[in-house]
């Protein structure tokens, strides 16, 4: 560590974590199967749509890094609450957040998730727990700290899940917030997408070689780091952080070593900026955590191919309506401009 | 009108103290708030009484506690966050201008973030350059952010309670030498808005536009200035951003002459901002060149006998009053403490209330 | 004189360059820097030039490797810091504000901190609340500091090699929608001070000071002015700390009239610093009153529906040096691409040289 | 871990880090002891002195903290460099910077270090390598840091030993600091001053059970937590620490577990306010540095009570003239005000 270049280079460690003992099974499988499914389409239309110059906001894809949003947010229950980065559409959805609201929000429509306000980077649906997300890093990780903070104070059963990439956890906020979390014994999973760059900056020449889960147990937290790209592995060392927040037993870790297939922020693929090589690059993508599960479940019966077959099909539908709806929407009034500057008393 | 005196820091603890009593959502938080000094006496006791759960002590973590703040207000809480100094705060920009002012904003009104800040802002006995800055022109700057200095201690009762009900981000700047000053104050819950400026004294000859510790000063210039005939009108600001142009427009309007007295730097600082409004609004009124006094851009000296060169006051705004009226007047030293060899600690002669 | 063209990212390259090849003790640092997309290309082959030593990628932890900056620049060498936004400078305002710009003040002198720490101003395709704030006037704020904003090619280079010889900090701020324009730009080294205005067009009527990218959109504002007979003065501010005075002085002097235009907030920022100074030293001058163009007190919206109504620009500038001038022209609507059906990438009928 | 309440509670914890095999031998110790008996005196006649009002600036004494700075900066060259936080003096005096400019920046006067700009808070003296302080928590460490850096980049045989207290590890900004000299393996020796309270607050409501020094591993840095009043046990850390960084082998952390006896600022004893027992104050007044290793090195035969005098005699004459230099010095002329906003050209 870290020098990964190889999704078999990633080793997977626990610091005080066990991975929950419970099963993984078809139906839990085959929901998490569908959401990266779901997720990877959504990206991919949105890739195929943006050069419409439509979608005017930067945007930053995560194909490639499905399955910590499928397999963290499985545990997660209504109640409970996520908060994300500049990559979010992922966290999005998998916390069940609305998907025309999304798109309209990219289209900056007045029906977007945000009134068109936010763009890509800044989702929001509190109906569905997913808090908000920013692209200044790290910025959202003590916002959801501080959720969970009121969440106890209140005895409000609610646990936070922090989404991040590895470029965050250079910020010293980061460790101020692990740092309270642990202090205070909060209900918070951290959740560390770790796709080994920041921008087109490696891993390497920005921090030591250790796990960035390694930083956890310094500031008393435990932690594991998992392969990113292997659904059941995140999964199971979710359901233990998750777990362990229920039972008001404090802060988790979780660094989840994935890649990113696109580029930083757009549509395009951009091998030809060299800062990655062609091999590596490629060894990833044969690493396709969506394929890796679909084969995996397919041989453990959990799907079969009609299935998958619907679930594209329904995945299709809901995207083609979503565009319509995203297009069909207004843009926001002029008079919008001037509004939620301030709220108005409550 | 109750003629109750209490001193400014006693309003700041009345008013955290009513607030974590009318409302159980309410929590103050901070380095040594629940401590034995209790920040400078205005969280005193808070802890004993509302228990720890409700004020409590952090981490030195600016930014990050300031982004827990913002989360837990996020989820109906309606946090006080106190720092010892304003250039601490500096750490916890981030998430205050890029987060807390805009979180309503850029999520379409979806999110509410009612998040109090007080900063104190010191002065005095070699604080020097990284314990006296008075920044809030920077929050002035940013929209979404509503920043008040009260000066007198019914406001900083009034306007911390009001602060505290908003559901915006206020930025609350508490100057470290008005925690003595003694005035009235009412009993009970009132609220004070957070915007609106005050007219402390009325005059005719030229307006005296104020904030936060400067009032004290404009107020004894215009004393100074009505031992030459002078009638200054002395408005407090209270709050900086929004700024009340209607009173400054008023007061002007009849006038035909402002200086506007700031703690902080003039250059692109509140002292700018007000003259700028002033011109652009009320230009015909003007009799003559709007003055402003403020710090020197230079970082604030530790050595006394630099401090004492550093800050302007009455004298300053004096002299800048006389000049807006073509007047070259020699004018009566203000009182002052025999024994006081240095201006490092605040006048023993004024105490309020005023 | 050169006839060479440059384009302003060109000149900014061309100007690390030689100061890279100067002098072995200026380091080029920033997250990116030595990338493939080379900050927009101003350090694009930097690192292959003048190796990994010199010219370095960075952990995105603004606040300590500014302060790794400072330490180094007091250790003899001379780093420019990048940062790809000004929104991610705000983490490293402890250190720039309260160290960096003090430190030379604050020891008497003992120590100096040769740093230049280059910000681009974001703007534009849905950059939002957080990726587009222009923040100059906080820096402007402070003494210590030296803000620059230059929006010619020619000075972007002449006042980024003056940055790197000067030995105070120096804060060199970009806007994005600069980087395409084109214009002279003498070869070699030269050096552009970096404090001075520079009048761009001459004009008897109106006193158009604007800053950066604003500049860019006075002088549209003086063509279509000029097509309704009226003479606008330009005057581009290069520099917001300090503010030329003297040349403001003489061209409101002359004029009687001022439109201030910025990138930034109006509120304590640079326009009303223009505007409050001129005012100032100036009033008998005035013949109106002074106006602002600047951002309205909203965060900055994504959707390019509301992005259009938010910027203002030559139009708005035209429209106050009208209202100064007590007239109400109609005025011909600026040249523009009629395909272009959003205003959130940089014109492209205007690409310079101007 | 934490709950250090007594100095025995101490338990010396090495992370990758050997004490020196060098022996702790009479002259060393003799100047050590000689070093923590002078600051102990400045310290007290400042205290002394104070109330006369005369030194008008906040004042952070170390009386009880006197071995860290002693033990570690006997390490230190010539050439090294210190920089240092609000409790600046023992740091200043053991890195043998100016007595006499010191006193005068205490008392605002033009010959003071900082030409009286600075005060307490702003010691600096670069002739002896002491490069600065500053009262924000945190704020100098990364500049040491970053002189580090430049020594490196410069190949100048150069380390950067960085003091700090308990509160500062909590500010994100050390954390930066330290994945930075770490991944760029500088040479830097950074020393914790844990005493156990940041102002009034105590260590247990601010941070996990853990040391301080336990940070440092997850950074990818070596570290030990050792006894603080311990001259012996520092001066052992800390000269593996030097030596590692002379060799170009990166940096190290080295906690020192130690105690204040004055209020946190400023003069006086602060039993009163009830912050700490006295009990525990006095279990740690006990614990006397100073008298600790008076006594060993006594036992040892390293020191006698004559030496001992002589030293008291020689630091009380030195204390008299910098005190009259200090007095006798003029206050900065008004022009000083103007003078140092910008540098004039070099
Ligand atoms: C404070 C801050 N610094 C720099 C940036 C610029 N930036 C945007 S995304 C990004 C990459 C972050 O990498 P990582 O956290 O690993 O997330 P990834 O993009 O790899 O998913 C950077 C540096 C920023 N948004 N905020
Ligand atoms: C950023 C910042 N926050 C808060 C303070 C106020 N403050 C001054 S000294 C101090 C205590 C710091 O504790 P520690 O680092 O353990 O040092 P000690 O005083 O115990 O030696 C605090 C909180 C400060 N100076 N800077
Ligand atoms: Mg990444
Ligand atoms: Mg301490």
């Amino acid at each position: 560590m870290n020098r990964i270049r190889q999704p078999r280079d990633v080793e997977p460690r626990f610091f005080g974590l066990a991975p929950t003992q419970a099963s993984f099974e078809g139906a839990v499988a085959t929901a998490m199967f569908r959401e990266m499914l779901r997720i990877r389409r959504v990206e991919e239309r949105i890739g195929e749509r943006y050069a419409e110059q439509e979608m005017r906001c930067p945007t930053h894809l995560c194909i490639g890094q499905e399955a910590p949003s499928a397999a963290v947010c499985a545990h997660l229950r209504p109640q409970d609450l996520v908060f994300s980065n500049h990559r979010s559409h992922g966290h999005y959805l998998a916390k069940g957040a609305n998907l025309n609201a999304m798109i309209a929000e990219l289209y900056g429509r007045a029906t977007g998730c945000a009134a068109g306000k936010g763009g890509s980077q800044h989702l929001i649906d509190l109906d569905a727990g997913f808090m908000g997300s920013a692209p200044i890093l790290a910025s959202t990780i003590s916002v959801g700290v501080g959720a969970a903070w009121a969440a106890k104070l209140d005895g409000r059963d609610e646990v936070s899940a922090i989404f991040f990439g590895d470029g965050a956890t250079e910020e010293g906020t980061f460790h101020e917030a692990m740092n309270y979390a642990s202090v205070a014994c909060l209900p918070v999973v951290f959740v560390c997408e770790n796709n080994l760059y920041s921008v087109h900056s490696e891993l390497d020449i920005r921090q030591p070689p250790r796990p960035v889960a390694a930083l956890a147990p310094a500031h008393g937290m435990r932690a594991a780091v998992v392969d990113g790209n292997d659904v059941e592995a995140v999964w199971k060392a979710a359901g233990t952080a998750v777990a362990h927040a229920i039972l008001g037993e404090g802060p988790t870790l979780i660094e989840c070593v994935t890649y990113r297939w696109r580029e930083h922020c757009g549509p395009n693929e951009d091998l030809n900026l060299g800062y990655r090589s062609i091999d590596e690059f490629s060894q990833w993508q044969q690493d396709d955590p969506l394929e890796r599960s679909r084969s995996a479940f397919l041989a453990a019966g959990w799907l079969n191919e009609n299935v998958i077959s619907t679930m594209e099909q329904e995945i299709s539908e809901e995207l083609d309506s979503a565009f319509d709806f995203a297009i069909q929407s207004p843009f926001p009034d002029p008079r919008e401009l001037a509004t939620h500057v301030f709220p108005d008393p409550s | 009108m109750t003629e109750r005196q209490l001193k400014y820091f006693e309003a700041i603890h009345e008013a955290t103290d009513l607030a974590l009593g009318a409302d159980e959502n309410v929590l103050l938080m901070g380095l040594g708030v629940p401590g034995p000094t209790g920040i400078f006496g205005t969280t005193s006791g808070l802890q004993d009484k509302y228990g720890a759960r409700r004020v409590i002590d952090i981490p030195s973590s600016e930014n990050a506690m300031t982004g827990v703040a913002l989360g837990a207000a996020t989820r109906g809480k309606r946090p006080i966050m106190v720092h010892m100094r304003l250039d601490f705060a500096v750490l916890s920009l981030e998430p205050i201008v890029n987060q807390a002012a805009k979180w309503h904003y850029m999520y379409g009104g979806r999110v509410r973030a009612p998040l109090v800040i007080r900063m104190i802002i010191g002065r005095g006995w070699g604080q020097g350059p990284q314990h006296s800055q008075s920044l809030q022109a920077w929050f002035a700057h940013v929209p979404g952010l509503k920043v008040v200095m009260p000066s007198r201690p019914c406001d900083a009762k009034g306007m911390l309670l009001s602060a505290v009900q908003d559901d915006a981000p206020v930025i609350f700047l508490e100057h470290r030498w008005l925690y003595n000053l003694e005035g009235p104050v009412p009993d009970g819950v009132y609220s004070t808005p957070l915007e609106g400026a005050s007219v402390l004294r009325e005059g005719s000859d030229v307006t005296l536009a104020a904030c936060s510790y400067m009032v004290i000063e404009a107020m004894r210039a215009a004393e100074t200035l009505a031992s030459v005939g002078i009638s200054a009108e002395v408005i407090d600001l209270r709050s900086v951003a929004p700024l009340d142009m209607a009173t400054l427009g008023k007061s002007v309007g009849r006038t035909g002459r402002l200086v506007a007295a700031d703690t902080g730097h003039a250059e692109c600082g509140v002292a700018s901002e007000v003259v700028a409004a002033v011109t652009e609004q009320c230009f015909a009124s003007l009799k003559a060149a709007p003055q402003r006094v403020a710090l020197p851009p230079i970082p604030s000296p530790t050595s006394p006998a630099l401090a004492d060169l550093y800050y302007p006051g009455a004298n300053e705004i004096a002299a800048k009053a006389l000049q807006t009226l073509g007047r070259n007047d020699v004018l009566p030293e203000p009182p002052s403490d025999p024994g006081r060899r240095w201006r490092d600690t605040p006048d023993p002669s004024f105490t309020g209330p005023y």
